[in-house]
């Protein structure tokens, strides 16, 4: 069941933004793990692109972070290699646009070596990529596209809503035995929030209540979820008190936490970034209405971006990207208000 | 047929350089006011490439570009009014406003697309090239890609079968030192990326990319050679990029030192051409004003419409998904 | 709405296998179309690995019919060039678990190239590909990978069940001006079926009632409807009388036919062979619960694949791919029978 | 440090010839049988490949391999009973009937596996030399493809990065002239795929693979060099497969003559090294007789265990997804 919402943790929490957040992770998991290491396009030198990996080549050495060349499948394939030889990768994936350079790495080998083999492969990996709309990047550089991974047996995939999250995520990621995508979001990179020092964990497989609420339940992971608290306070006006649950990951997915939700308040919709038709939203839905039909009010709802890729212009992208109105206006058109 | 170098070529030469370096300029200070949003990476230090290629290309002969793709739209004869329009986010650019910086296109010249991902105009311009061989005409395709893109599978497979099928494609490779931040010792431990022709059955060939002419006459051959049926061609042109990564300033970083930056800054393309032009009395020192004159002309009046231009309706994003 | 299930047609009706039906598409193809051509692996010497491509290259040459070399990246990418300047390429993509080689040429240069350049370049470019478990391929022979393409705007997907449709929309497929994916499945392959003479469509985005039903609604793709219609005779003994439709394509859509089925059925199930968790099968079973809510009298059942690769032994395989068994087993549990 | 060529590792290698070529014959014949389910792509007339390198291995150092992979985990010292059970289906193979010969592994010799995606093995193969080296092994990742292989970017992008960081990798290019029915002509202008390794800045080195010595001479000083640190080595072999892509009588096409087979088969990498052996009288043709009757043996028992083992039960199939 899902998490209470106050997590309390024993030590002294400070404000971080999300960047800060991740690079902190990331120190942390090549302080714990001798055999981990940072790989990826920029992210010695440079400290990534976006800066997450600031500092650390300088701290652990360019034998631990380490530039590749521009070669996905390469890169993808460095870590099923040496996560199989003994080695904990941590791989920086910079845009999860870039999984189709890499789709058969993370498809055919990453994600099913280990059942292939019988169970006598492990490989402990962790891949961070940043996906999401909303930067004016276009069509090749805003996809959310988790569902590619939620239909692939074999990975997991956590989805860092904030700084907190996004540092817990990873940390749970890298010390577990199993490829784990960390999807990080290209628009939260400078949000704030309060972050632990020292290493702690966000579960992988349990949902948070974002916000507790009676008669509605929204879930929703990544950005949107925030889109969604901002939605909920909205939807006050309207007598509806809605529970914000985010799964925190895809894969494990804590359906029971959603289930109980929805049990409670017979109402509910799924939200995501990623385009809606063939989105992971389906399967929720689908889920949800199979296992709680008789709690049903109202069909589950879902609101994701319309059917066509991400659109360049700020006049366009800012009607395709899903936030607090359109997800009100998907609630209002739900239950016909 | 090999162009052969008249003064006009010459003159065509330096008017595309000077179009794109003003344009490239004029761009970066418009991102910088916020007029441009997204990430926008300029061309401005290798104009020589483009313009020593393109100059040998018609309409019909395609190109494919990078995300560093502006000074290739406008080689290939860009109107700098659309491209502005397009840069903008306004409806009236050549993909109405769709594609931006990283996609801007013009598939009536030829020009088919800049592309966000590294290393994805080698398989289309290989695919392009085999429809001219297919369809029977003499034109080529020319793929620009970097140094970085070099490493990307994708150059391999499109190098391979254009070796293969002897189509009629050149692969040019713009070697400006980096690819993002990391130097090319740190991706590749080669330091002539045209050595990776002879492995697809193609000749290689190594030229200064900051002389124009020296391109020219490279590419000349090249584009000839395909012409005739004898196949592809790797062309690698030594170059260097005067801005940052992305955007002016870029991020700060300190990957490269400013003497470095002088250095290849000595042997500017621009400046090293009008110096020969002047040189060899083809153009005078009034004459080569003229020619930034005119572009920073035709540049205002481009900001004028893509500043007085429509963004697009709401109700463009679905369009354009299905024909 | 959905085509009657014995589509007439002017032309004489012969038997013919999937395969004949396949390579007598392509024929026709390639006869009606000048600009067209055949590329992919081993597609022109030796007729194709399950000889779809049989006797086209001595027909019409190799300039026309042509192997090229083991790069997917490389034959996509000779679509994606040739297409958007007058071809139009008919690619070979032996098996549909090698989309992960060249899913960056698929999803964002095929895919979006049109959207990006403002609807100034057309795509008319079909890739034949195979999907299917039950051969004993083990997990990267065997995927049915369609959710990838659904979820990808800018692409077309067709599913072709038995010879007459795949006869029928790879002709449709070929003179569409957008990209199209025919997923052919490879334990149909020597499946027989009535196809008729010359050149036929069957529509993209027009779905075919297989077999009329009054009481349930089975909705599935590819090789898994003739596993549905067993299955419906099987139900007959509990007094389900079901319908079976089969979309004919994912995208387009015929979500209306679907729709008008389970508003008279009022039960329902979506059956596939791809993995059930993140399949395509809970986007047609969330817009059916959206737009059918009132009329279902059960949740909207899923039936595919358990979530894991695909097993190697035959001992696994068969109990992995699901069957007209394992479909009257689902109606069962769903209506508690 | 290289292995010298000694009686006792002429006769291993012998030995590990005999030992693929009288395995993938039962396997094939099993196949006929209907006792082996899926595809079998055997390895037989490219024993010398396998042998020659692998003689040089320990269970430390890794391999990857192809969908044509039972020689090479044969030579890496592979159980036959465990590979029988595999490529029947069976709960007691090595990867309790997951994943078959397309999958067929074993990691405690260091075999990370068949792959049934042409190219799956080099990236593979390139992260487990990058292991070696970041463990501080000394050990070394030897990875076997195909010339077809050859042309997938992933093994270009896998070069390139193994070169870069001057991994302990050794690229054995199994050059048998064919990617299925098609022939290296048709599927890259070159001859040799080793010209390929200039590009990623390592030697690059042409064998015959029908001599096991020629191979384990090549493969002893690349291995010294990827041991001392000095990085890869794109090592060719050219070989031949006896029997056709997949199966034994594969598809009946034409795509190569009946000759060209008789005279590869002229080489046959296992006579010519028995002949060798008896000529220097390091094996009498009773020894020789002696290890092909052992193997023969072996494989009785191994196919005895294979078809006594109990098919996994289905509940495994939800198993082995997640660590
Ligand atoms: C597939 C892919 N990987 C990574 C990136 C991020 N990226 C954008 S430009 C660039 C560097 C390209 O270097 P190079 O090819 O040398 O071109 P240059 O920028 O130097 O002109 C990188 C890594 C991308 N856009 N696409
Ligand atoms: C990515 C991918 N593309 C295509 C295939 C189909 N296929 C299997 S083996 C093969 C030929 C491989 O040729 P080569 O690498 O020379 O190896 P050989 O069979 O000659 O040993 C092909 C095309 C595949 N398994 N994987
Ligand atoms: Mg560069
Ligand atoms: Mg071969």
């Amino acid at each position: 069941m899902a998490e209470a919402v106050a997590t309390p943790v024993a030590n002294k929490a400070r404000t971080l933004t999300y960047v800060a957040a991740i690079n902190e992770a990331v120190r942390i998991v090549l302080q714990e793990q001798p055999n981990s290491f940072v790989a990826g396009e920029d992210v010695g030198g440079a400290g990534g692109v976006y800066g997450y990996y600031h500092g650390l080549q300088k701290e652990f050495g360019a034998d631990r972070v380490f530039d590749t060349p521009i070669s996905e499948e390469g890169i993808i394939g460095l870590g099923v290699g040496a996560g199989a030889t003994g080695c904990r990768p941590v791989i920086d994936l910079m845009f999860m646009d870039f999984m189709g350079e890499c789709m058969d790495e993370i498809a055919n080998q990453l994600a099913k070596m280990r059942y292939m083999f019988g169970g006598r492969a492990t490989l402990p990996v962790t891949v961070l990529t940043m996906a999401g709309a909303g930067a004016s990047l276009a069509a090749q550089h805003s996809q959310s596209l988790e569902a590619w991974l939620c239909h692939l047996p074999g990975v997991k995939i956590a989805m860092a809503c904030d700084p907190y999250d996004a540092k817990g995520l990873i940390i749970s990621a890298a010390r577990d035995d199993n490829p784990v995508f960390v999807v990080l979001n290209k628009m939260s990179l400078a949000m704030k929030g309060e972050v632990p020092e020292g290493a702690y964990t966000v579960p992988l497989g349990k949902a948070k209540i974002v916000r507790p609420g009676t008669n509605y339940t929204i879930v929703s992971w990544g950005r949107m979820v925030h889109e969604c608290k901002a939605a909920a306070e909205k939807l006050k006006a309207f007598g509806i008190d809605a529970e914000v649950i985010d799964p925190r990951t895809l894969q494990p997915l804590d359906l029971p936490a959603v289930i109980q939700s929805v049990k409670k308040t017979h109402r509910c919709m799924i939200v995501h970034e990623a385009v809606r038709f063939g989105g992971f939203g389906g399967e929720i839905a689908s889920q949800i209405q199979e296992l709680a039909f008789d709690y049903l009010d109202a069909p589950v709802a879902r609101v994701g971006a319309p059917f066509s890729p991400v659109p360049f212009s700020p006049a366009l992208e800012k009607h395709y990207v899903p936030n607090a109105d359109s997800i009100v206006a998907g609630v209002k058109a739900q239950l016909g208000l | 047929m090999a162009v052969t170098l008249t003064d006009s070529v010459l003159k065509d030469i330096h008017r595309r350089m000077v179009r794109i370096r003003r344009f490239e300029e004029t761009a970066g200070k418009m991102m910088e006011n916020g007029k441009i949003p997204g990430a926008l990476h300029l061309y401005v230090g290798e104009e020589a490439v483009a313009s020593g290629v393109m100059v040998h290309l018609s309409n019909q002969d395609q190109i494919t570009s990078t995300h560093r793709g502006h000074g290739h739209l406008i080689a290939k004869g860009g109107a700098f009014d659309r491209m502005f329009a397009e840069l903008y986010g306004k409806a009236t650019g050549y993909c109405k406003g769709k594609g931006g910086s990283m996609h801007i296109s013009n598939l009536e010249v030829g020009m088919l697309g800049a592309n966000g991902i590294v290393g994805g105009g080698p398989p289309i311009a290989m695919g392009a090239g085999f429809s001219n061989k297919f369809r029977k005409t003499k034109n080529v395709a020319c793929c620009f890609f970097g140094d970085g893109a070099s490493n990307e599978g994708s150059f391999h497979e499109a190098a391979n079968m254009a070796g293969l099928y002897k189509l009629p494609v050149i692969f040019v490779c713009e070697n400006n030192g980096y690819g993002e931040y990391t130097p090319q010792r740190n991706h590749q431990a080669i330091v002539d990326v045209a050595d990776r022709a002879a492995g697809y059955g193609m000749p290689g060939v190594v030229v200064d990319g900051m002389d124009a002419v020296a391109v020219y006459e490279a590419a000349g051959e090249a584009i000839a050679r395909a012409r005739a049926g004898e196949g592809p061609t790797l062309l690698e042109c030594k170059t260097y990029r005067y801005y940052d990564h992305v955007g002016v300033r870029g991020m700060g970083l300190t990957y490269r030192t400013d003497d470095e930056l002088a250095e290849w800054k000595k042997r500017d393309p621009i400046e090293l051409f009008e110096s020969r032009l002047q040189e060899q009395k083809i153009m005078s020192a009034a004459e080569i004003k003229a020619v930034h004159d005119e572009t920073l002309a035709e540049i205002d009046a481009a900001i004028q419409f893509a500043e007085s231009s429509p963004f697009p309706d709401a109700s463009a994003i679905l369009e354009d998904v299905y024909a």
